[in-house]
């Protein structure tokens, strides 16, 4: 079946095609060139007054694994929407049919799981397989887990090192390692309550710059396209841009990608001990070659937040509204933490965290750099994306929320003198070419020749900025028609995207006498096979290529 | 109606105000007034005393909010804010003190004012609150058990100024009209006469040969001055009493001011009075003229 | 107008779910008619089950009810709405305003999360009264809620604020959690009152609880008319008399705010 | 290991769903070889196929084949004007597609366990919480308090896989304490002292378990015997609590007690660190909740009604619904329980169950299914809610899956 999206403006920002009047030609759930076509075209839609992009990409956004289903159980009371009629459950923690309903009809069709616990990974890629739409994938979470700390403390070489990194990948079938608080979640079972950059923790006395270190050299030497997902240190803490520019230093240069950096960027300053770090952070962002970054922007209202931050979600459970909260230690792996909370316009914290969040965005220079996220559901729920477009390219509307926050928060912040107006351009390339380059994600993100058909289609007639990214016309994923006029019209399921590195298979000796020792399942029970994938779980996975092959 | 007494060709000049009602219950008549007297005490007039207050009415037990003897209280000022400071010292003062008192809301409005809101601090963390059907209720311990009061109570607009001027022969029969008429309509819902005993007997004008002064005496009602000043007095005034009379809306006054002329005409004292007039500036002032002969119609 | 009146057609062999009952009051009566009702696994319109006459949404009667239906009133909002006859479970659950009175016995959940207006069972109910609703992490949140039998167990759980009434007796591991409110209860209570309380009033007959408190000294307590004078007016009937009340206070696991009125 | 029949299996008949249970297979037969788990043996054990077991379908009492009993349930399926689902016990996958089979059926769906599901849950409803999961336990925990009575019989592995095992990484188990506190018997004590360990049997009446907690937590002066308990707490570096919710059934109110035991960990935890770790769910209780939960929301007791559907603890109580006969056909689906099930006579009862199932009365349709971890592969959460483990294929007989059979009868014309 061939498909035509005829005349439309079209934005493919790896081919440098900016606003461009052509046609795209689909085929077999992929783009094709014109001349490739082979019989007739079966049908065209008329893009005369549509803009189309390829379809945009969250790559960071907490949407499975036990986290989310506590935070579903918890908060039952949200899940009165009996309105809506895909399903009765709020959009602050959605069922996961919600989940992949809200994103198509957003033109989202890849999501990425960002603290998916290796011991946690079935149940998360079981959850993810029953969300309809679009390609899921996740993050393994690192750097916390007892074996590594062990190796580390031992001394471990780094080949070892790595062969464990690559089996994690395997096992969890992930695409990227993401590390939360590194060593601090461990540390906070050992009952420390922070630990910063340089602190060596209690009992293995092992310092988050070294966690970083080894594993940022781990994912350059492994080829992994994705680099370390990194949580930093002293997450929403007062001053904690230190420790964000550390961790960056830690890196020592080698790729390293810090996600939400707007809970990253607070300044101890002024009056109230509180103040924005931003003009900072986005200096070192505009400088350092090899890092990237993504926001975290917090919208007002409720929202619930979910973190492997066992230790900073215990701190901050005295502002759980409404009142009740979880910290859950975790297999030796990892922790959790689920604290609704709700982000008020009145707090001069909560304001300033938007307007820090707001000026990273508007301070960064380079928009393959900068992804537009909400850390949903941390900073908001990911259905506020096309309110947060239209703070990025209205500056009037921006000033307009900015002047109503209370004083105090204006006299702390630059926002006002950032006169930026993010361009259709611009927003395209942080919602969709830049985050497929960044995971390695060579058919996606872009609309050349035989990438996946996965496109969404604006209408231009939409004035408004908000409706306009909320309402696509048609949202196409794997060549079929899935959006048309903002209702389902096709239920298709994604497919689960991996890495899978080499690794010696040594490394699975070693730990399957770990396991055996101190475990209370097997090895062979923790890792997924690519048949469980498929068979039992019941996603297909997608494998992408690392960028070179184990030396 | 055809009147006795001869009724002036003039108008009352009234103002626009902000008025609340509230209500005092105690254990038994004796210590509600004394409450409701202390609390409306010195309210004579916005001029000097912020507030302008009185006793609507008694309140029987079937219709008091707690079933006990009680009062009802308007208080008329020309501000929010005024009203707000005046009712919270004075019910802090007159109310809280006031052995077996307890003190209620006595109109809805759209927008309520602090009653008991920050009195309850009193309790000093002691205090228990309430909340019944949409109101809500602090308890604060005092040494004769608890004193109940309510968080707020509503605000609305209301007018004050009506007056009626007596113009009579002598001061007795002047006296004793103003009785009279304030007897008649002393239980008349919604109508405050500030004044002591309801009468005031110095009317005054606008401004004065003193740079310092806004007002002064109302010469041209004063029968001592009639040669001296223009004066609207005929020759057989000897005494000119004031009636003022506060009320929620234009009809509550209209009301008040025909049921008092009414009852003076009446009286058998009516004979010694030479006339019914009313106080006004001119029309310039004011944002309600009450017609006396228009009212009594 | 008269009354809009539901009278089942058939009895019930399913469980109904007239949670819609509460939107009536928008609607005409010919949309009430049609409107869609799910029996057992099929979609019906509530006049295949009921007879339906009258005009006046705002007066909503329900005649020959049985405990067969559930959510009758729930998120209800204004007007009256009288049942003549047993509800289901979750009568009243969510409640906002306007009156509702039951004629029987209830089952379970009544008037779970009610934040505004009156309920009244002239009957029995359930378990869990007053508690937690589905959707909610407190019990009461406002409004007065009347029984006239007998309560069941776990009653009034987790209670903000407003005012509960039993006249009867209630079972076990009534008034846990509360937060906040006033109780009265002129029956006998079961097993575990009043646990894990943080403020909160009760006005109770029964006395094997004031163990857990300090008494007072005996004093007048302004409140006590007023309250009784309040709620005779507002439930139209002699729920209270003024009697003397014996005050005791600060619940030995709350803070001194708590207090129990004990009728003498 | 293949060659000598001897394989492991992942055991999903209780909460723990140990996966180092050795079992021989020979002729579909299995055998558990692994030692010193008597206790499970015989409840594994009873999968076997007996001379007993319905290995074919049957209605009422006549055995039929597998599709005349596929079409006489669909046939009454269509006719039926409401349906509940009943789980005793499914994979992810049986879950997955009883959800299917009620969003197209309009059924009511519970678990038989969800009384104690709301019992837990009630805990993060409410207020906060800190758990932990076995492995945490197993190497970090240096004293670990049971409470209740039964928890050491229902999970009998507990003891040498996670309370008092041979290895441990981070702390000296030499110095690990164990505290049963509650109601205890005899036999369950001898279960603990299995092993030489610090163990405290400290006997009291389980109403009371929040007032001592309260006391132990204060600074009033204690008995002897309290005193000593104080001084392990007050010692302890990392603190779990366990119990069983149904110990406390024959308490005045369970959820108070056991909102006093998370009490008394979260206050623990301001200086200390403690956590929670509530055993759970013989029937497979995790599994459900947690896959019912990433697809509805809710936990438990959902309603679907043509387009949407709501959840009402009391409205949607399976058990209350059939009691009454507030529904004429019940679909209980059980494939890892081993007790017998109450089926209610007065109405329809399709039984989808594992060859082994009893039943009080005959079904009015019995659908043999394989069970999950023996007949084919799912995936099953254990207690912790955290790891979920892969079920293995172990025996070669031609049962369908859970999954397979709700499909099947999905397919009613509608």
């Amino acid at each position: 079946m061939n498909l035509k999206l005829q005349g439309g403006k079209v934005y493919d920002p790896i081919n440098n095609v900016y606003g461009k009047r052509m046609d795209v030609y689909i085929n077999d759930g992929k783009i094709i060139k014109k001349n490739k076509i082979k019989g007739k075209i079966n049908k065209i839609i008329d893009c005369s007054d549509k803009i189309i992009m390829p379809g945009a990409i969250d790559m960071h956004t907490h949407i499975g694994g036990g986290k989310v289903n506590i935070a579903r159980m918890m908060l039952e009371e949200l899940h009165h929407d009996h309105n809506d009629s895909c399903d009765s459950s709020a959009i602050i923690a959605p069922t996961t049919i919600k989940t992949g309903i809200k994103y198509i009809q957003m033109g989202y069709t890849s999501c990425f799981e960002p603290a998916l616990l290796p011991i946690n990974a079935r149940q998360a890629h079981s959850e993810m397989a029953d969300i309809p739409f679009v390609d899921k994938g996740g993050y393994a979470l690192l750097g916390n887990d007892d074996f590594f700390l062990d190796l580390v403390k031992k001394k471990a070489s780094q080949s070892l090192i790595n062969d464990y990194v690559a089996f994690i990948l395997n096992a969890s079938q992930c695409i990227g390692i993401k590390v939360v608080n590194p060593g601090g979640i461990n540390a906070f079972k050992f009952n420390q309550r922070a630990l910063d950059v340089d602190e060596k923790s209690n009992y293995y006395d092992i310092t988050p710059r070294t966690i970083i270190k080894i594993l940022t050299k781990a994912i350059y030497d492994l080829g992994i396209p994705h680099p370390l997902h990194v949580h930093c240190s002293n997450l929403g803490v007062a001053g904690n841009y230190l420790s964000t520019i550390e961790t960056i230093k830690a890196a020592e240069s080698l790729p390293i990608h810090l996600t939400h950096i707007q809970f990253q960027s607070y300044g101890n300053n002024g009056d109230r001990n509180f103040s924005s770090a931003a003009p900072e952070i986005s200096h070192y962002l505009n400088k350092t070659k090899n890092l990237t970054c993504d926001v975290g922007q917090i919208m007002f209202g409720q929202t619930v937040t979910m973190s492997g931050d066992s230790m900073s979600q215990h701190k901050n459970h005295h502002h759980a509204h409404p009142d009740k909260w979880m910290c859950m230690d975790i297999e030796c792996d990892a922790g959790c933490g689920v604290v609704p909370f709700r982000y008020s316009d009145k707090s001069f914290v909560n304001g300033l965290q938007w307007a820090i969040g707001l000026e990273v965005f508007l301070l960064a220079k380079d928009p393959w750099k900068v992804f537009l996220t909400t850390d949903h559901p941390n900073g908001g729920p990911f259905t506020s994306y096309p309110h947060l477009i239209k703070l990025l390219m209205d500056r009037s509307f921006r000033n307009d929320i900015f002047e109503k926050l209370p004083k105090s928060v204006q006299e702390h912040s630059i926002l006002k003198s950032l006169k930026r107006e993010f361009t259709l351009k611009e927003i395209c390339i942080m919602t969709r070419s830049a985050p497929a380059k960044i995971l390695g994600l060579k058919n996606k993100g872009s609309l050349g020749d035989n990438c996946d058909a996965d496109i969404t289609i604006y209408d231009q007639n939409k004035k408004d900025i908000e409706d306009f990214f909320a309402n696509p016309s048609h949202v196409i994923k794997d060549g079929k028609i899935v959006v048309k006029n903002g209702k389902i019209v096709n239920y298709i399921w994604g497919k689960t995207q991996t890495v899978k590195p080499e690794y010696d298979a040594g490394i699975e000796k070693i730990l399957g006498k770990f396991f055996d020792k101190y475990h209370t399942m097997k090895l062979d029970n923790f890792k997924i096979s690519d048949d469980e994938m498929t068979n039992v779980i019941g996603s297909e996975i997608k494998v992408n290529e690392c960028i070179h092959k184990r030396k | 109606m055809k009147s006795k007494i001869t009724i002036d060709n003039t108008f009352a000049e009234a103002f626009n105000m902000k008025a609340s009602r509230i209500l005092v219950t105690a254990d038994n008549l004796k210590w509600a007034k004394h409450a409701a007297i202390s609390l409306t005490g010195f309210a004579t007039s916005v001029i000097a005393c912020g507030v302008e207050a009185g006793i609507e009415c008694k309140l029987s037990r079937k219709i008091s909010p707690d079933g006990r003897d009680g009062y009802s209280i308007l208080l008329f000022s020309m501000s929010r804010s005024a009203l707000e400071k005046q009712l919270e010292t004075r019910v802090g003062q007159c109310i809280l003190t006031c052995p077996t008192t307890a003190v209620f809301s006595g109109m809805e409005g759209d927008d309520m004012i602090p009653l008991g809101k920050n009195l309850r601090y009193f309790g000093d963390g002691h205090q228990i609150s309430k909340k019944i059907g949409q109101k809500r209720f602090w308890r604060v311990p005092v040494m004769d058990g608890e004193f109940l009061c309510e968080e707020s109570t509503g605000r609305v607009p209301a007018i004050g100024g009506g007056n009626i001027i007596i113009l009579a022969q002598d001061r007795v029969s002047c006296l004793k009209a103003c009785e009279t008429a304030i007897e008649s309509i002393e239980n008349q819902p919604n109508v405050i006469t500030p004044f002591p005993g309801g009468v005031v007997r110095s009317g005054s004008k606008v401004g004065s040969k003193y740079k310092s002064l806004i007002a002064s005496t109302n010469d041209e009602f004063c029968p001592t001055l009639r040669n001296i000043v223009k004066s609207k007095l005929s020759k057989n005034v000897g005494c000119v009493m004031e009636i003022v009379i506060n009320g929620l809306t234009r009809d509550d006054i209209e009301i008040a001011m025909r049921t008092a002329i009414k009852a003076i005409s009446k009286n058998k004292i009516s004979a010694k009075i030479v006339a019914v007039s009313a106080g006004n500036y001119g029309g310039k002032l004011g944002q309600h003229k009450f017609y006396l002969k228009r009212i009594l119609k | 107008m008269s009354h809009l009146t539901l009278k089942p057609k058939i009895k019930f062999k399913f469980r109904l779910d007239l949670n819609s009952i509460s939107s009536f009051q928008s609607m005409s009566v010919n949309r009430v008619k049609t409107l869609p009702l799910m029996y057992g696994n099929k979609e019906v319109r509530y006049k295949d089950l009921f007879k339906i006459t009258g005009t006046d949404s705002l007066n909503i009667v329900i005649k020959s009810s049985n405990e067969m239906m559930d959510n009758v009133g729930k998120n209800f909002i204004r007007g009256n709405l009288s049942v003549h006859g047993n509800v289901g479970h979750c009568c009243g659950s969510e409640m906002k305003g306007g009156k509702i009175t039951i004629f029987g016995n209830a089952l379970n959940r009544v008037a779970s999360g009610i934040s505004g207006g009156i309920l009244r069972v002239n009957g029995n109910c359930g378990d869990y009264l007053c508690g937690k609703s589905n959707h909610k992490n407190e019990g009461i949140n406002d409004g007065l809620v009347i029984i006239t039998g007998n309560a069941g167990d776990y009653a009034i759980q987790r209670m903000r604020r407003g005012i509960v009434i039993v006249k009867g007796n209630v079972g076990k591991n009534c008034c846990t959690e509360i937060i906040s409110g006033t109780v009265i209860i002129t029956g006998q209570l079961g097993k575990n009152f009043a646990n894990k309380i943080k403020r909160g009033t009760f006005i109770l007959k029964e006395s094997k609880f004031t163990k857990n408190y300090t008494k007072s000294n005996v004093c007048e307590y302004n409140f006590m008319p007023f309250l009784v004078k309040h709620l005779n007016q507002l439930s139209q009937d002699k729920i209270l008399s003024l009697k003397s009340f014996q005050r005791f206070n600060s619940h030995k696991t709350a803070s001194n705010l708590s207090e129990l009125f004990l009728i003498r | 290991m293949k060659s000598d029949n001897k394989r492991y299996i992942t055991c999903p008949f209780c909460s723990l769903h140990c996966d180092d249970i050795q079992v021989e297979v020979n002729n579909n037969k299995f055998k558990i070889v692994s030692e010193n788990i008597k206790d499970c043996t015989s409840k594994i054990e009873y999968f076997n196929i007996k001379k007993t077991s319905n290995l074919t379908a049957i209605s009422k009492y006549k055995k039929i084949n597998f599709n005349t009993a596929i079409n006489a349930a669909r046939k009454m399926i269509s006719r039926s004007e409401d349906i509940t689902l009943v789980n005793h016990g499914t994979d992810v996958n049986g879950v997955r597609s009883l959800l299917n089979f009620a969003a197209s059926h309009n059924c009511v769906v519970d678990h038989v366990n969800s009384k104690y599901l709301y019992r837990n849950l009630g805990i993060i409803q409410r207020k906060g919480y800190m758990a932990t999961s076995l492995t945490e336990t197993r190497n970090r925990s240096d004293v670990v308090i049971l409470f209740g009575n039964n928890i050491l019989k229902k999970s009998p592995r507990l003891i040498d896989k996670v309370i008092l095992p041979k290895h441990s990484l981070c702390t000296n188990l030499k110095s690990r304490k164990l505290l049963l506190v509650g109601d205890f018997d005899a036999q369950s004590v001898k279960i603990a002292k299995k092993n030489k360990h610090h163990i405290e049997n400290f006997k009291i009446d389980l109403n009371d378990i929040p007032e001592i907690l309260t006391k132990l937590m204060s600074d009033d002066k204690l008995s002897k015997n309290l005193e000593g308990i104080r001084k392990i707490i007050k010692k302890s570096k990392y603190l779990v609590a366990s119990w069983i919710t149904s110990d406390f059934d024959k308490c005045n109110d369970p959820d108070y007690v056991i909102s006093s035991i998370s009490d008394f960990i979260l206050s623990m935890n301001q200086t200390s660190r403690a956590a929670c770790m509530p055993i759970a769910g013989s029937l497979a209780d995790a599994t459900s909740s947690q896959t019912m939960s990433w697809i509805t929301g809710f936990p438990s007791r959902v309603k679907f009604n043509g387009k949407s559907f709501f959840h009402d603890r009391s409205i949607c109580d399976s058990q209350e619904i059939i009691r009454n006969r507030n529904t004429d056909l019940a679909i209980h689906i059980s494939t890892v329980n081993h007790n017998k099930v109450e089926l209610n006579d007065k109405i329809k009862n399709i039984f989808i169950g594992h060859i082994n199932s009893t039943f009080n009365i005959k079904p009015d349709i019995f659908i043999p299914v394989g069970n999950p971890g023996i007949d084919h592969r799912g995936i099953m959460f254990r207690t912790d809610n955290v790891v979920s483990v892969l079920l293995d294929k172990i025996r070669e007989i031609e049962l369908l899956s859970t999954q397979d059979v709700m499909n099947m009868l999905s397919e009613v014309d509608n």
